[in-house]
């Protein structure tokens, strides 16, 4: 085991690098980062200036050279457009994006799990039919869109719940939290629910198309013979025998949410990550973009190593050492 | 009393110098102020200068004002106004073109100093607003002698996060992209400014639909832009209207006259664009009174000139656009040998001016029915920047471009967009199309040291006048203000875009 | 009992005899899913001579007709029955032509990441060692480039090796590789887990045992069995490649504006939905709507169709 | 008053392919205390009775006629909730695929435990020690620790025990045991039948018991039915039906009871059939497709050799190394196997036989030791090309039949499958009749070729996985208990089958079972398996009449000696 997460973590090294090097080489092709730095009237000289400086004439593997050895330092470079340390940029959108991203996950898992086995369950039943046709709405129509009409109806109509932003929150050392204050909790329902509308069709489905296999084997089966109750046939049984496909998409989103919940965030204003980097996009703002994904690789093995492991806990079968 | 107010955008620093660009400097415009400010109207009237002087026609002398402090309680000075011209000319500063309008600073005792131009300069004065004074003292103290920028190794830079102006409003807090919070500076120079705002909380919102959301819902007192299309609704909504103006800004169409083939188009071997009959013929074939109706729903003013009425230099006579005439068009078309018309793609914008896309769409379509076939390439700003500037060669056969004279003086429209392209000479750079007239150029050069406004203004008129019968370019409109407010406030739009606190009244 | 059939068969005669094909005739809301479904390609596909007219002949649309509500609402004209858009297209004319793109690209993009994301995951998982452990670090990678970036490597590359007048050509597979490239990943992943789970199994060592090769035996043995959630994130994907196209069209690496496609309209429906001008953005919402549904249930019928036991 | 009462059941499957009717108008009860035997034809609906019994028939299956009456309660039509409570604390089941009868993600203690909580509401603790005492009563040798195990890591027949230990950790009213015991060894069968009499006779419970081995019904059953077809052709008490059998088919069933006594050249065949044209044909092999194309380079020496072979699991995991628990399944065992021999393998449930074959065909990497396939290592083979080879020669019948099909496969396909990889047919149409001729040969019908594995029987399944190993023309056959689910005459028909393969065309075999009389009858030599060792090889005769190890003599004591079956008519070998 540990020799598995030493490997891994070396690996992510590799992936890293890797992105990283991937990210330099497509920067020019996302747009001229100079006109986003300077004014209309400045001149050309002076933009050539610039971009000199930058090292922005420099053959990308020079400059991914440069990021690189500069990385290794723990020094990510310098925002063009803010002008402040990338890693202080990124470190204080982090609290918003991972705590909208548990909330709608968790919300996701929830909500999702236990329709996706009852829909199961009931195959053929009116509600589950209904359940299965709603959320299938909730994948189809944009997520701007969504994001809109939530806004629209809860925002303005309604008149319940904050339009934008994070609300209120509270500082707990570099760590800012919304979970502690009335407005920040309000702030978190709209967002989070337009986030876990698309995951929560996802694991449904999954769930219930996995779970339709299960439900027909020998050993659920044979737990019923038992006389297990229902609760503990499906879930305890049934339901972990469906996990594995479960966790691995659950782990795929989370990472895609914590990175690029770019639309929700957008429309949301909400102060994370995916905001700071679509921002990034836009601005060509290099350092931030290279950081960021680089960071986000290292979220990505992270989070794969995890599920890995996680199957292994769920899954005895897949453990590797069973022979000696 | 707290004014809540979303831009799209953010501030992305705190330093006066570290970027010049419109909406950072109309913000902290309220925090920092230069030697002269705008009025509401755009007038330029007394800031920290009280008064000035043309001693000769390149020597100017400033009496400042007394008694003004700084947030950090410093005293305003003669130094402090030497120190920030200086700043703003050090590596870092993109006020680098401020500051080279003016060649020396020579300070006659603390409060007052002798400027000395370059040239003669009748408009020197129209540039001071945005050049903002810092304090000399607590610049130094800081260790932020130099602007802040995102080459080299000043990430550090105190002025980036932190602000000590003389202006009505001091920084509060911080939080780039997220939130700005300002609060009354008590002992601002001007006691008699009409607002009676205390607090003001800026916070950048992106997608118009939740700015637009955030204002009808109350949360906030005032956002901009709204989208134009909403307007109607702003105005149906309960307590909230749209506010809505002319801006400085015209937008236009420009051709690639330069290039002896065109390096978008069919058209191989020569470039269509030379002939003033093609030119001519594009022109008259945009209905710029449907883009009028339809895509600005009534809020744009067409134009036929590259500068607007607020501009210093504007043309009233020239400013009626070219005639919608499809016939025409097509006669013309035929007769400069192209009655099938052709091919050309049209780089266009889709996140910086009002609507540009839709304003390109339409001008595409409308070229379609005189035969022309547009490819629209409509990129987000930094890509279609990045191809169409001066960095990538110009990039382009056949754009839209919207303009602001920095200055509000026609002279910047005349040698950034219209001069012929002259990189030595810093001239024309704007001028992506390469229109070149010779007789432009030499107008251009005399207007820039012409100090008597009136001959200034006939020559600026003459040299329009000539790009206009060369149809060096299509002018579409100037474009819309486009504010919403709350009905809790009242605020005053001025023709930059810019919001100026002082004018905010919170009524309750 | 019955007498096995001869076995002499036309092929499609084998797909009428089928269980498949049984158990379609037997399931109402796979029918009425399939007549949608295949009605909405067809209407795509013969977009120029059933659409009233052609939004995309930039000759025909009138600026002056934009906005106009639907024909049934004060204001419309008969013209256009489902209104107009900004530009003065036809909504109803441009959602035919608009659906030929998205359905173009939402397929081919789902099908292009469902197959190079099956076969990389069926390896990865089959292989395991030093193979699986370079297949999920390049997923890694992958996953780390949002299919924006993407778009614009892609379109960047395609830009600088095509010559110019062939860009508007080339547009749409831009798309539809980046769409694709960005999304195999979740196919990868999900086939390589359940590929851990089936390679342990005992019909995969019977077949071993049989000699069967190793591709065979993914193809034949576990990939009929990891296909469950397969369906479920390809039919899920195919909603989210037509909107993502929307976006990427949006950044100028996609199909222009003058030839918007349904995401396309209803990203610019969507700016109009303040200010009243609903039916933009509702009909083509609609439409997409519906066209996922069907897929949908399509994909559910068949993946329980394709599973002997659920029959 | 009946405890169980079975009233005119009628179950069917329908199809589009046509309805099976599975049981037709079958009535059956158990008193208190009485075990009711049932036997009958593979795929005649035994399983089905029980599976109707307990309310858990699979869909598409219908019971479409009759009642279900425990204690005179009519519990056929109660509420889903009313059946739960019914199942397991009142009547106890035992499936007949014990192997994948267990959630293969929890430990054998969680099943076990929750269970036992369920239903006696011991507590955790309480339970715990229960469910150890339970598996150390069907004999799980250190259940302290086999307990943390999940089930993949037990054998086939400590998985049946297990099974057999969740079913009666409730002390149900009735329990319906279907093929309680096929994986077990003999020792271990007679642990398991004593604990079961046991319950039934002290604490009055009624038990169905579904098997095919005469043995067991000998043993235990005080009453028997016969099935056939989806009818009871027969009832009766255990002596009346053993000994004086009425009905034809279960006269003829009786007499193709493979002796445990003597060795006989053939198994004897049922000739009692119904429905003309099934009558099982013999086949010319010097003609039929099976025997062509059978020549093998000749090796000197044995064909398989294997020479201390070790085998180790982790019982144990844990987070350092350690901290590990193994054990050696396979400790040090050498055999040879010589061209056209038939090698028995016998021993204890868990003692390693399927370890063995599984290492034979590369499923298992062995710690250590060499398997010598026609006088190549096949454990220092690095590529899956020149292991081909070696496949094509080697099948394995699994000892799991249902896990070793492919679920989404059609029977048609499945057993085409390796014929089709091997080109061993020229065209498609060739392939269809190989496949059916295999099918008929192993007693299904053509029409089975075009159902899914999940539509059979037990021992259909068994079948299937009997003709795919056939289809690959092996020259070197494993079979881990091949026979098990199958009743005396499909059994006699397919042994029949090997014994001419091997006689004629000279077929290797590995032949692993629990059933010595089948194993005196078909094999040349025996090995004796003891946790994880070869105890005892010798030739067969001289195993069955003068055993040396100790273990192997307890074995043979404990066979059931169906004293009461006649020789009559049986042609005995070398006799
Ligand atoms: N799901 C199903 N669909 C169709 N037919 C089925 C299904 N399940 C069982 N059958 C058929 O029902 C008949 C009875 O099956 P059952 O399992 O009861 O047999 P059995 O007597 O237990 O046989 P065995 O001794 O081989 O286990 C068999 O012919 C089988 O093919
Ligand atoms: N994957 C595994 N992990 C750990 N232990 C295992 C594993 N597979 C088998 N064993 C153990 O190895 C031993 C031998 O198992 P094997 O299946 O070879 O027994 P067997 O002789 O075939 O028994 P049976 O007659 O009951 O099938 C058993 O104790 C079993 O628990
Ligand atoms: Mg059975
Ligand atoms: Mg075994």
């Amino acid at each position: 085991m540990i020799s598995f997460i030493f490997k891994r973590l070396l690996q992510s090294v590799i992936v890293m690098l890797t992105v990283a090097l991937i990210a330099f080489s497509m920067f020019r092709f996302i747009g001229d980062p100079i006109n986003n730095m300077v004014g209309q009237d400045t001149s050309q000289a002076d933009r050539e200036q610039l971009a000199e400086q930058l090292g922005l004439n420099d053959p990308f593997l020079i400059q991914f050279g440069r990021f690189a050895l500069n990385a290794v330092e723990g020094n990510f470079g310098i925002s063009y457009k803010y002008r402040q340390p990338v890693s202080k940029l990124i470190l204080e959108r982090l609290s918003a994006t991972l705590e909208l991203s548990f909330v709608s996950a968790v919300l996701a898992l929830v909500i999702g799990i236990p329709c996706g086995v009852y829909t199961a369950l009931k195959a053929k039943g009116l509600i589950s039919k209904g359940i299965m046709t709603l959320s299938l709405i909730g994948v189809s129509l944009p997520t701007f869109l969504i994001g809109i009409l939530l806004i629209l109806l809860f925002g303005v109509i309604l008149r319940w719940l904050p339009t934008f932003g994070r609300g209120d929150v509270v500082a707990i050392g570099w760590w800012t939290t919304g979970f502690l204050t009335a407005s920040g909790l309000k702030s978190l329902i709209l967002p989070s629910i337009t986030l876990a509308l698309f995951q929560m069709t996802l694991i449904m489905r999954l769930v219930r198309a996995e779970m339709l296999e299960v439900l027909r084997t020998d050993f659920v089966k044979f737990a019923r013979a038992r006389g297990l109750p229902d609760r503990s046939v499906h879930f305890k049984h049934a339901l972990k025998n469906t996990l594995v496909p479960v966790i691995t998409i659950t782990g795929l989103q989370l990472g895609s949410l914590i990175a690029f919940a770019i639309i929700t965030e957008s429309v949301f204003q909400w102060p994370g990550m995916g905001l700071l980097f679509i921002q990034a996009i836009s601005d060509v703002d290099i350092p931030i973009m290279a950081a960021y994904l680089v960071l986000i690789a290292f979220f990505f093995v992270i989070i794969n190593m995890i599920v890995d492991i996680l199957y292994y806990t769920v899954d005895p079968r897949l453990r590797a050492d069973s022979t000696a | 009393k707290t004014f809540k107010f979303a831009f799209q955008g953010d501030l992305s620093s705190l330093d006066p110098h570290s970027l010049n660009e419109s909406f950072l400097l109309g913000t902290l415009g309220n925090v920092y102020e230069g030697l002269a400010l705008y009025d509401p109207n755009m007038q330029i009237v007394p800031g920290l200068a009280e008064s000035w002087k043309i001693l000769t026609p390149t020597t100017w002398e400033f009496k400042l004002r007394q008694g003004v402090k700084f947030h950090g309680g410093q005293d305003f000075t003669a130094d402090d106004v030497i120190f920030s011209w200086e700043r703003a000319g050090r590596d870092g500063s993109d006020q680098k073109v401020r500051n080279s309008m003016i060649k020396s600073i020579t300070k006659v005792d603390d409060y007052t100093i002798v400027v000395e131009t370059p040239a003669p300069n009748p408009i020197l004065v129209q540039d001071l607003p945005y050049l903002f004074i810092m304090d000399k003292e607590w610049s130094e103290e800081h260790g932020t002698t130099s602007s802040t920028s995102a080459a080299g190794d000043n990430a550090g830079n105190y002025a980036n996060l932190h602000a000590n102006g003389t202006g009505p409003f001091m920084i509060k807090s911080h939080e780039a992209d997220v939130k700005t919070v300002l609060v009354r500076n008590k002992d601002y120079w001007d006691g008699d400014m009409p607002t009676n705002v205390t607090e003001v909380i800026f916070t950048p919102i992106k997608e118009a639909p939740t700015r637009v959301a955030a204002l009808i819902s109350g949360e906030l007192d005032m956002v901009y832009p709204v989208p134009v299309q909403d307007w109607e609704r702003l105005d149906n909504a309960e307590g909230v209207k749209a506010l809505t103006g002319p801006e400085a800004r015209t937008i236009f169409i420009g051709f690639d006259q330069g290039r002896d083939e065109l390096l978008y188009s069919n058209i191989k071997g020569k470039n269509p664009f030379k002939d003033q009959r093609v030119r001519a013929a594009f022109v008259h074939a945009i209905n710029l009174d449907a883009i009028k109706e339809k895509i600005m729903r009534g809020a744009a003013t067409p134009t036929g000139l590259l500068a607007a009425p607020q501009v210093n230099g504007f043309v009233e006579s020239l400013n009626s656009p070219y005639a919608y005439d499809p016939e025409k068009s097509k006669a013309l078309l035929a007769e400069a040998g192209y009655p099938e018309g052709f091919e050309v793609t049209l780089d266009c914008p889709n996140n910086r001016y009002v609507n540009d896309e839709k304003i390109c769409q339409a001008v595409t379509s409308m070229l379609a029915k005189v035969g022309i076939k547009v490819d629209l390439l409509a990129q987000p700003k930094s890509k279609y920047f990045g191809k169409v500037l001066a960095t990538s060669g110009y990039d382009t056969s056949f754009y839209l471009l919207g303009w602001t004279p920095g200055s509000m003086d026609a002279e910047n429209v005349l040698s950034s967009l219209i001069v012929c392209q002259n990189a030595d000479a810093k001239k024309g750079m704007f001028n992506l199309g390469n229109y070149c007239n010779p007789k432009v150029d030499e107008l251009t050069a005399a207007i820039g040291s012409e100090t008597d406004q009136a001959k200034r203004n006939e020559m600026i008129a003459e040299a329009f006048k000539i790009v206009k019968e060369d149809v060096g370019y299509m002018p579409i409109h100037q474009q819309p203000l486009s504010w919403g407010v709350s009905d809790r406030v009242t605020v005053n739009q001025r023709a930059d875009n810019g919001l100026d606190y002082r004018y905010v009244i919170v009524n309750e | 009992m019955e007498q096995v059939q001869p076995v002499t068969k036309s092929r499609l005669q084998r797909f009428f005899g089928s269980d498949i094909w049984y158990s379609f005739t037997r399931n109402p809301v796979a029918i009425i899913s399939a007549i949608v479904t295949v009605g909405m390609i067809l209407a795509a596909i013969f977009a120029p001579w059933i659409a009233p007219n052609n939004p995309f002949d930039l000759a025909t649309i009138s600026i002056m007709d934009a906005n106009l509500p639907p024909a049934w609402q004060s204001g419309g004209d008969a013209n256009f029955l489902l209104g107009t858009d900004d530009q003065g297209r036809g909504v109803l004319s441009t959602i035919l032509y608009g659906a030929r793109i998205s359905l173009m690209v939402g397929f081919f993009s789902v099908i292009f990441s469902m197959v190079v994301g099956i076969a990389l995951g069926l390896i990865s998982g089959y292989a395991g060692g030093r193979t699986d452990a370079i297949i999920m670090r390049i997923a890694d990678i992958q996953l780390s480039f949002p299919a924006i970036l993407i778009a614009l490597l892609i379109d960047g590359v395609a830009r600088g090796l095509i010559p110019s007048d062939m860009h508007s050509d080339i547009s749409i597979y831009v798309l539809i590789f980046a769409i694709g490239i960005s999304g195999w990943v979740q196919y990868a992943r999900t086939v390589r887990g359940s590929t851990l789970v089936e390679k342990n199994k005992e019909y995969v060592q019977a077949a071993r045992v049989i000699g069967i090769r190793p591709f065979t035996i993914l193809r034949r043995h576990i990939l009929p069995n990891v296909m469950g959630p397969v369906m479920v994130i390809a039919t899920i994907h195919l909603a989210i490649a037509i909107i993502t196209e929307a976006t990427l069209s949006f950044l100028g690496v996609g199909v222009p504006p003058t030839t918007p496609s349904l995401g396309t309209l209803i990203r610019i429906g969507n700016e109009y939905l303040f200010s009243g001008d609903w039916w933009i953005t509702i009909f083509p919402g609609i439409t997409l709507v519906v066209l996922v549904l069907a897929v949908n249930l399509l994909g559910d019928w068949m993946r329980d169709a394709l599973n002997p036991k659920l029959r | 008053m009946d405890l169980l009462n079975i009233k005119n059941l009628r179950i069917e499957f329908p199809s589009r392919h046509g309805t099976v009717v599975a049981v037709d108008d079958v009535s059956l009860s158990v008193q208190p205390g009485e075990v009711l035997g049932v036997v009958g034809e593979s795929g005649a609906g035994k399983s089905t009775i029980g599976n109707a019994v307990i309310g858990l028939l699979e869909p598409p299956g219908e019971m479409t006629k009759g009642h279900v009456l425990l204690k005179s309660e009519q519990i056929d039509t109660l509420s889903p909730e009313a059946k739960r409570k019914i199942r397991g604390r009142r009547i106890g089941m035992i499936f007949q695929d014990p192997l994948t009868s267990l959630d293969p993600l929890q430990t054998i203690e969680q099943q076990l435990v929750e269970t036992i909580d369920l239903h006696l509401k011991l507590g955790e603790k309480k339970s715990q020690e229960r469910a150890v005492d339970l598996l150390r009563q069907v004999g799980i040798p250190d259940p302290e620790n086999r307990i943390k195990n999940y089930p993949h890591q037990f054998s086939g027949g400590m998985r049946q025990r297990v099974v057999i230990a969740l079913a009666l950790c409730a002390e149900p009213e009735v329990i319906i045991a279907d093929e309680p015991t096929t994986a077990l060894d003999v020792s271990i069968q007679a642990q398991i039948l004593e604990l079961m009499r046991r319950l039934c006779k002290d604490k009055q419970v009624g038990m169905i018991i579904i098997t095919h081995d005469m043995g067991v019904i000998a043993d235990i059953t005080d009453r028997v039915a016969v099935m056939y077809h989806g009818k009871v052709v027969e009832e009766g008490t255990t002596a009346k039906i053993l000994g004086d059998p009425d009905h034809p088919y279960t006269q003829s069933l009786i007499s193709a009871v493979p002796r445990p006594d003597i060795r006989l050249r053939r198994f004897p065949m049922v000739n009692y059939i119904e429905a003309a044209g099934e009558r099982p044909r013999n086949i010319d092999l010097s003609t039929h497709w099976l025997g062509r194309h059978r020549e093998f380079e000749a090796v000197d020496g044995p064909l398989l050799s294997l020479k201390n072979l070790v085998m180790t699991f982790v019982t144990k995991t844990a987070f350092l190394k350690r901290n590990r628990i193994t054990f050696n399944a396979v400790d040090d065992v050498s055999f040879d196997i010589k061209e056209g021999e038939v090698f028995g393998l016998v021993g204890e449930s868990g003692s390693g036989k399927s370890t063995v074959a599984r290492m034979v065909c590369s499923l298992y990497k062995p710690a250590a030791g060499s398997v010598n396939f026609s006088g190549t290592d096949l454990t220092k083979i690095k590529t899956e090309n020149e292991r081909d080879f070696f496949r094509r020669q080697m099948q394995m019948i699994f000892q799991d039949p249902f896990s070793s099909l492919n679920g989404r496969m059609r029977v048609m396909d499945i057993i085409a499958e390796p014929i089709r990889f091997h080109k061993l047919a020229s065209s498609n149409q060739e392939v269809e009749q190989i496949v059916n001729d295999l099918l008929d040969h192993v007693g299904l019908g053509a029409q089975a070729a075009v159902r899914f594995p999940h539509e059979f029987s037990g021992g259909q399944r068994q079948r299937i996985s009997i003709a795919r190993a056939l289809a690959t023309r092996p020259r070197f056959l494993i079979c881990d208990e091949p026979t098990s689910a199958l009743d005396v005459s499909i059994q006699a028909q397919i042994l029949n089958l090997l014994k001419d393969l091997q006689e004629e065309l000279g077929l290797t075999m590995l032949f692993i079972s629990h059933d010595l009389p089948v194993i005196r009858q078909m094999c040349d030599r025996v090995g004796v398996m003891k946790q994880g060792k070869l105890v005892e090889v010798s030739a067969t005769e001289d195993l069955f009449e003068k055993p040396t190890a100790a273990y192997t003599r307890e074995l043979l004591d404990l066979m059931p000696r169906l004293d009461k079956l006649s020789h009559e008519g049986l042609e005995v070998e070398g006799a």
